[in-house]
């Protein structure tokens, strides 16, 4: 059924992938409004080999949207790099940058939105494909977009071809929008809480579809979410990065994060989610935190900007430094980094 | 929103500071209004001096010349009467000149009248604008008020006969033009039916009362007043009522509203302060609008009911040439739409909360 | 753990009701409201809203929407019962209808919904606009799905109380500002600047808290939530749900918890009825719903669900799409998206039974119910997930 | 609105112009207002282009019959000079509707223009535009018309449509520059702009295509708006335009004081009627229009 062409294979961290497929370096957004200055990124650092899964984990404002609009390209960092198979993109020019520019795609999170209503299904998976030559002629563009949809599970595709979007609920929209995607090859798509608004009886199966084409395709991804089990399900081979309004707080294997988390805020988020099982989640163990508000973007803490909320708090050390990722105690070399003082003092 | 590049070295520079004022005065709405108000005097000003000094065949060469032919003055001669009478001095170069008349402006000196030779153009201005005010302003609030009301009936009977009639009405009041509306009231009133005596009602008011604060005066002067208001309050309060019926409509669609049902509260409270404050509020920015819309169309207003107020002397001005009046008619007329609208703007912060972002 | 709660005696005098009971003077007499056509020897002792039969319809131009067909659940003193089920499946229109706030498209078609406290019970259904008004938020409030703009957003908050509270009868100003302050602290508010706030000055966590403090401001003997985390964060979610616990604890009302999030269900149900194309398909404890459902949907809602705990295992959502509720498939609702559906399914829509033929056959009365004619090997093939232990 | 009126427009993209302009006309037509509005303006528009060639012009004063009520010869009587009046009502639309129609296209033209520029652009250019767009929106219309036209003589009807258009175009250019913000701010804008699917694609395909309602309801409304303003200047005889128009009809009705003439009721009536019959239909047009079109809008937000 598949006739994209399979990117090398999908290979794990600490396999030894030379250069990652992307990575950012340090990167920084800070947008100016007229109440002050918005650090939405301030510092964010990963990488992504060819076909793995990265997933950033965090609450709303936590800046895990822009870092993946500044994955994908749509927004300029304000400082730092995004390099693309090692290349910076901001310097990319000419066949090199359309390389990254179909290389890396993006799934928005309302499928709503991200469709435009005035096109058939059929239109909005054409259009990318003749302009970037996958396909010639409006009959092969059909072609090809109907093998798409195929790939994407909406079957029978023909069904599909000349429905408009309002035509379609929102979990065949999002299959939609990932057909569009995959019609340039990309071999990097960010997925931006791609089913947080579709329902939950069928979360799932867009999830199954999206691994799938991970497997099959070797496309890799970067999937945002706010919610943690999602992430373990979806990156259970991957890796998980944790962010806190505009840093990343941890970054490590799914199954270690989930298992071992160690910075404060992920135990604290970990211990907070409800579960769908009434014993495991009338009994599960709570990190207590010391505040319930949530900073301001406008006026963000020093230091640790987690502090004031943090249960572990040292005076004299959280609020003065910054702390920057490191390997806590007793953990692999590359498997697992924490931003926190304390956790990783004695490493 | 605005991504910028890393935050640059602290600096004292001119730019910074404008770049400093810039952002203290987006971030405040008072501020902000009142900054745009004095903006806006300031350019229909600039526009008034350049029309009259820069176009082609301008009034101050074109009187000069009518002096020259009509009294034989020599040149100089009528050129400082011409100079006088506009309050330009003619000798300076024309950004000296400019900025002469905007610091007589802002001494309130608008200059001489031509026709009315001798005559300062303040004091005709101060003879005639409060009539416009006074009818103008009654009928924004009478227009508003009911437009408000009855746009509220229709929303909360919609589908009804009641909403069904009124709308009609609504879009016909809205469709005719002002001054259609206040021929067809001369024409059937006063001529056909002969219910209003519209010749004894030109003027502002009734020749031999004096002004004051006397039940005569106060009865004559809103008898003269009667048709532009009616005229005014016609043609705008169809734009309200529908207006208001869109706004109250999707109100009634908001989680408060419905909240507030199943808090029990009582439907007076509902109607009032969850409905009614918050259908209007999207109303009052198109009050700012309509407010020199009427002002503007008491122009016509005012000639067709021979209403003594600055509509009607702008007109005379303009048909009779006499530059200096039109001048400051002009401005006057301007400046009192831009106040409206900077007080209206103002309570607008007042009664919403939400405007009021940099306090 | 065991799915039916105990019902807890009635406290006569109001002191009783907690430290934060409001003054007696709040309370209205609920006065001559007993309804003649309301049998009450016919509910339990311990029923505090008991619905029978309840159908809504909206009226759209293709036709009736089917969005409530033959609802019947009894809610009991202090019991929290959740409804659970996707979009579109009319659990909101249910809660809805409860407290008669449905649109105008909307008609109740049939059923009686029954309000009780203690010897004295009226059918909310029929109640005249006066007593409804009374009914409302006295005795059950209703805090919808949309936190963020269920407040007047040109009205202090400190207002928004006083409006509810003289609204029904609570005169002294000062009276009432002072419990709505102790509500607010109740709820972990730093209750002197959210008094003060518009809600726009709030952020949607503040602004959930305070539509919870103002359901407590009359010690209402029922609370329905809608959706009362979906578009709050985490940590966030986390306090309102620790909050609603501890209030339930203290406050003894009874909830309606509407929520299409099967964690918050298992978290604050005693009672949990799966909502399908308008129906409650399946309802008993919690405990049993979650450890031994045996209606097909209910299964495919557990096995959607992503965990954080236990072993990883491969999930799958239920197939299909939920059906057009004007266009009803024959026989089972369910039955085009079933993995167990025969001949028997078109043949005729199945009744709800117990699973345990000893309780009653009414949903919320204690019994575990389900409206299935595979129920047996439905139950048979649920593999409970891998982490705790069955709670029996 | 129902499914089918909504898939007929959003089928539009597809279809070449004249396709998407009759399924916007079919569309109006099922609604009564919409129905009335456009029959009312295609009524005018037939009188004021073809009825001229059915109904020679009567410019012969006749003094033995001046003020005649209305009759079988003469329908809707006669004016001052004893000339039909229903032959001028029939050729005094055109000159209206052409002004009101250059204006519009002007004030489209150029409000489409600095609305797309200054939502796409943004920055100074933006704040420019709109604090220009806002003074000349606060600046009361009809006075500073009343300034211009005694400095300028208005006596060319493109002339007229410039000037009206150089006072219309504020009010549409913000209303297209926030239409323009929105859309630009679509995720499907920003898929497209992933997908690289160039500038053109973005402007012609995804965004303009949303705003083609929005110009048509812009277009009419800047037609009612000028309508307003030229009778008025003719009215107040401020624009010497020759010849027929039911302005300058009004205008020498009322000079010569044809409203105390009681036989001359339909004489001074006419023009009143027509005006506003014109405006009436072009109202319920534009309102037509913008039920059509704005549930979409809307619902894009």
């Amino acid at each position: 059924m598949t006739t994209l062409q399979a990117s090398p294979a999908g290979a794990r961290p600490g396999e030894g992938t030379p250069v990652p497929l992307i990575s950012l370096e340090d990167v920084r957004c800070h947008f100016r409004t007229p109440r002050g200055v918005v650090k939405a990124v301030d510092g964010v650092s990963f990488s992504a080999a060819p076909g793995e899964i990265v997933c950033l984990v965090g609450e709303s404002g936590c800046g895990k949207t822009t870092a993946g609009k500044i994955a994908a390209g749509l927004l300029a960092p304000t400082g730092g790099r995004v390099l693309f198979e090692g290349h910076d993109i901001a310097r990319l020019r000419g066949q090199d940058f359309n390389r990254f520019r179909r290389g890396v795609q993006l799934v928005h999170q309302d499928p709503y939105a991200s469709i435009n209503p005035l096109h058939t299904v059929g239109a909005t998976l054409a259009a990318p494909l003749l302009r970037h030559r996958f396909a010639s002629g409006n009959a092969g563009a059909r072609r090809r977009a109907a093998e798409l949809l195929d790939l994407v599970d909406l079957t029978p595709s023909a069904d599909f071809l000349d429905k408009y979007p309002h035509q379609l609920s929102g979990g065949q929209r999002q299959r939609v929008a990932i057909a569009r995607a995959l019609t340039v090859e990309p071999r990097f798509i960010v997925a931006d809480e791609p089913v947080s608004m579709v329902d939950v009886s069928i979360r799932i199966s867009l999830l199954n579809t999206m691994l799938r084409l991970q497997r099959e395709l070797g496309t890799g991804f970067l999937f945002i979410t706010h919610d943690l089990a999602l992430a373990r399900y979806f990156a259970w081979g991957g890796r998980i990065g944790v962010m806190y309004v505009g840093r990343m707080v941890e970054i490590g294997l799914a199954s270690d994060i989930i298992a071992r988390p160690q910075h404060p805020y992920t135990r604290a988020l970990l211990s907070a989610i409800p579960e769908a099982d009434p014993e495991v989640t009338r009994n599960k163990a709570r990190v207590e935190l010391r505040s319930l508000e949530i900073p301001s973007l406008f006026r963000l803490p020093s230091g640790c900007t987690f502090h004031p909320r943090c249960p572990l708090f040292e005076e004299g050390t959280c609020e003065v430094a910054t702390p920057t990722l490191a390997r806590p105690a007793g953990s692999v070399e590359g498997s697992h980094e924490v931003a926190c003082h304390l956790v990783t003092r004695s490493a | 929103m605005v991504a910028v590049s890393p935050p640059a070295p602290p600096s004292d520079t001119l730019a910074a500071s404008v770049a400093l004022a810039w952002y203290a005065v987006r971030s405040n709405y008072v501020l902000q209004r009142v900054v745009k108000a004095i903006v806006t005097v300031f350019a229909v000003a600039t526009l008034t001096f350049f029309l009259v000094r820069l176009m082609p065949g301008n009034p101050i060469e074109q009187y000069i010349g009518q002096l020259i032919a009509q009294y034989g003055l020599p040149y100089s001669e009528a050129r400082d009467q011409a100079a006088s009478l506009f309050v330009i001095d003619l000798d300076q170069p024309m950004y000296l000149q400019y900025l002469g008349y905007i610091g007589k402006l802002a001494q309130g000196d608008l200059g001489t009248s031509i026709k009315s030779q001798g005559v300062k153009v303040t004091t005709i201005i101060v003879a005639f604008l409060p009539w416009t005010l006074f009818c103008v302003g009654i009928s924004l609030i009478v227009s508003f008020v009911l437009g408000i009301v009855l746009g509220a009936v229709m929303a909360y009977w919609r589908g009804s006969v009641v909403d069904y009639g009124l709308t009609m009405i609504g879009s016909l009041l809205h469709s005719i033009p002002n001054y259609l509306i206040a021929m067809i009231l001369i024409i059937f009133l006063g001529v056909r039916w002969e219910l209003l005596p519209v010749v004894k009602m030109r003027g502002s008011m009734s020749p031999g009362i004096q002004p004051g604060f006397t039940l005569t005066f106060v009865l004559d002067v809103l008898f003269h007043a009667t048709l532009p208001i009616i005229t005014y309050v016609v043609t705008t309060v169809g734009t309200w009522m529908l207006t208001m019926k869109a706004s109250t409509t999707a109100t009634l669609e908001e989680d408060y509203v419905s909240f507030a049902r199943a808090k029990g509260l009582s439907d007076g409270r509902i109607r009032t302060a969850y409905v009614g404050r918050n259908a209007i509020l999207p109303l009052f920015t198109q009050f700012t609008l309509s407010i020199g819309f009427v002002f503007g169309g008491s122009v016509l207003i005012e000639s067709i009911f021979v209403y003594r107020g600055i509509g009607q002397i702008l007109v005379s001005a303009v048909s009779g040439r006499d530059y200096p009046v039109m001048q400051g008619c002009f401005l006057i007329t301007t400046v009192s739409v831009v106040f409206a609208n900077l007080l209206a703007d103002l309570l607008y912060g007042y009664i919403d909360p939400r405007v009021r972002v940099g306090q | 753990m065991t799915g039916a709660t105990t019902a807890r005696p009635l406290p006569t005098d109001p002191g009783e009701r907690g430290a934060f009971a409001p003054p007696t003077a709040l309370r209205l007499p609920w006065s001559d409201a007993v309804d003649a056509r309301v049998d009450v020897s016919q509910i339990a002792d311990d029923v505090v809203l008991s619905v029978r039969d309840l159908t809504v319809e909206y009226r759209v131009r293709r036709g009736a929407v089917k969005a409530v067909r033959k609802v019947s659940f009894d809610l009991r003193r202090g019991e929290t019962l959740a409804l659970i089920g996707e979009s579109g499946s009319g659990k909101t229109t249910v809660a809805l209808a409860l407290v008669r706030l449905l649109v105008r498209a909307a008609r109740i078609t049939d059923g009686t919904v029954i309000y009780r406290r203690g010897p004295r019970a009226v059918d909310v259904l029929r109640l005249g606009a006066s007593r409804l008004r009374h009914y409302r938020w006295n005795e059950c409030a209703m805090v919808f799905q949309s936190a963020l703009n269920a407040l007047n957003p040109v009205i202090r908050v400190r207002d928004q109380f006083l409006d509810v509270a003289s609204a029904h009868g609570m005169t002294d100003k000062r009276a009432a500002e002072a419990r709505a302050v102790e509500l607010l602290r109740l709820v972990q508010l730093d209750a002197d600047r959210v008094m003060g706030s518009y809600p726009h000055e709030l952020s949607g966590g503040m602004r959930q808290r305070v539509l919870i403090a103002m359901g407590l401001l009359l010690d209402p003997q029922v609370i329905i939530l809608d959706e009362p985390t979906t578009a709050l964060d985490i940590l966030t979610q986390r306090t309102v749900i620790d909050l609603l616990r501890r209030l339930k604890q203290e406050r003894q009302f009874a909830l309606v918890l509407v929520s299409h999030d099967l964690a918050l269900a298992a978290e604050l149900a005693d009672h949990v009825a799966t909502v399908y194309a308008g129906r409650i398909v399946e309802c008993g404890p919690v405990a049993d719903m979650f450890y031994a459902p045996h209606h097909p949907y209910t299964l495919g809602l557990l096995n959607a669900v992503p965990t954080l705990s236990g072993d990883f295992r491969a999930l799958d959502s239920v197939r299909g799409q939920p059906p057009d509720l004007i266009d009803l498939p024959v026989g089972c609702a369910f039955r085009p998206r079933c993995t167990f559906a025969t001949a028997t399914c078109e043949a005729s829509d199945p009744d709800l039974l117990r699973v345990d033929p000893e309780r009653s056959p009414v949903p919320g009365a204690g019994g575990h119910v389900v409206a299935c004619f595979h129920a047996e090997a439905a139950s048979k093939t649920f593999d409970r997930h891998a982490g705790g232990t069955p709670g029996k | 609105m129902t499914a089918a009126t909504m898939s007929l427009i959003q089928a539009i993209p597809g279809m070449g112009a004249l396709r998407a302009i009759a399924v916007t006309i079919g569309a109006l037509l099922r609604q009564p207002s919409g129905a009335l509005g456009f029959l009312g303006v295609t009524f005018f528009l037939a009188m004021a282009f073809i009825g001229p060639a059915f109904f020679p012009i009567d410019i012969k004063p006749k003094l033995d019959k001046i003020y005649l009520l209305p009759s079988a010869e003469y329908p809707l009587g006669t004016d001052y000079q004893g000339r039909d009046v229903l032959s001028q009502i029939v050729h005094g639309g055109r000159d209206i509707i052409i002004v009101a129609t250059t204006t519009a296209l002007i004030t489209t033209f150029v409000a489409v223009t600095l609305g797309a520029l200054a939502g796409f652009l943004g920055g100074w250019f933006d704040s420019i535009v709109l604090g220009i767009a806002d003074i000349i929106l606060t600046i009361p219309q009809f006075p500073l018309l009343l300034v211009l036209a005694s400095f300028v003589r208005l006596n060319n009807i493109v002339l007229l449509g410039v000037l009206l258009a150089a006072l219309g175009w504020p009010a549409l250019m913000r209303a297209i520059r926030s239409q323009v913000l929105s859309l630009r701010q679509r995720d499907y804008v920003e898929a497209a702009r992933c997908l690289d699917l160039g500038t053109a694609h973005i402007v012609f395909q995804e965004i303009l295509p949303s705003m083609s309602g929005y110009v048509a309801i812009s277009f009419t409304l800047g037609m009612i708006n000028a309508i307003f303003l030229q009778v008025g200047l003719i009215f107040l005889g401020l624009v010497p335009l020759t010849g027929n128009n039911w302005g300058v009809m009004l205008q020498l009705a009322w000079v010569r004081g044809a409203i105390f003439y009681k036989n001359a009721l339909a004489y001074i009536l006419a023009p009143v009627i027509a005006i506003s019959l014109l405006q009436l239909s072009l109202i319920l047009l534009a309102r037509s229009l913008e039920e059509i079109f704005n549930p979409r809008l809307r619902k894009g937000n």
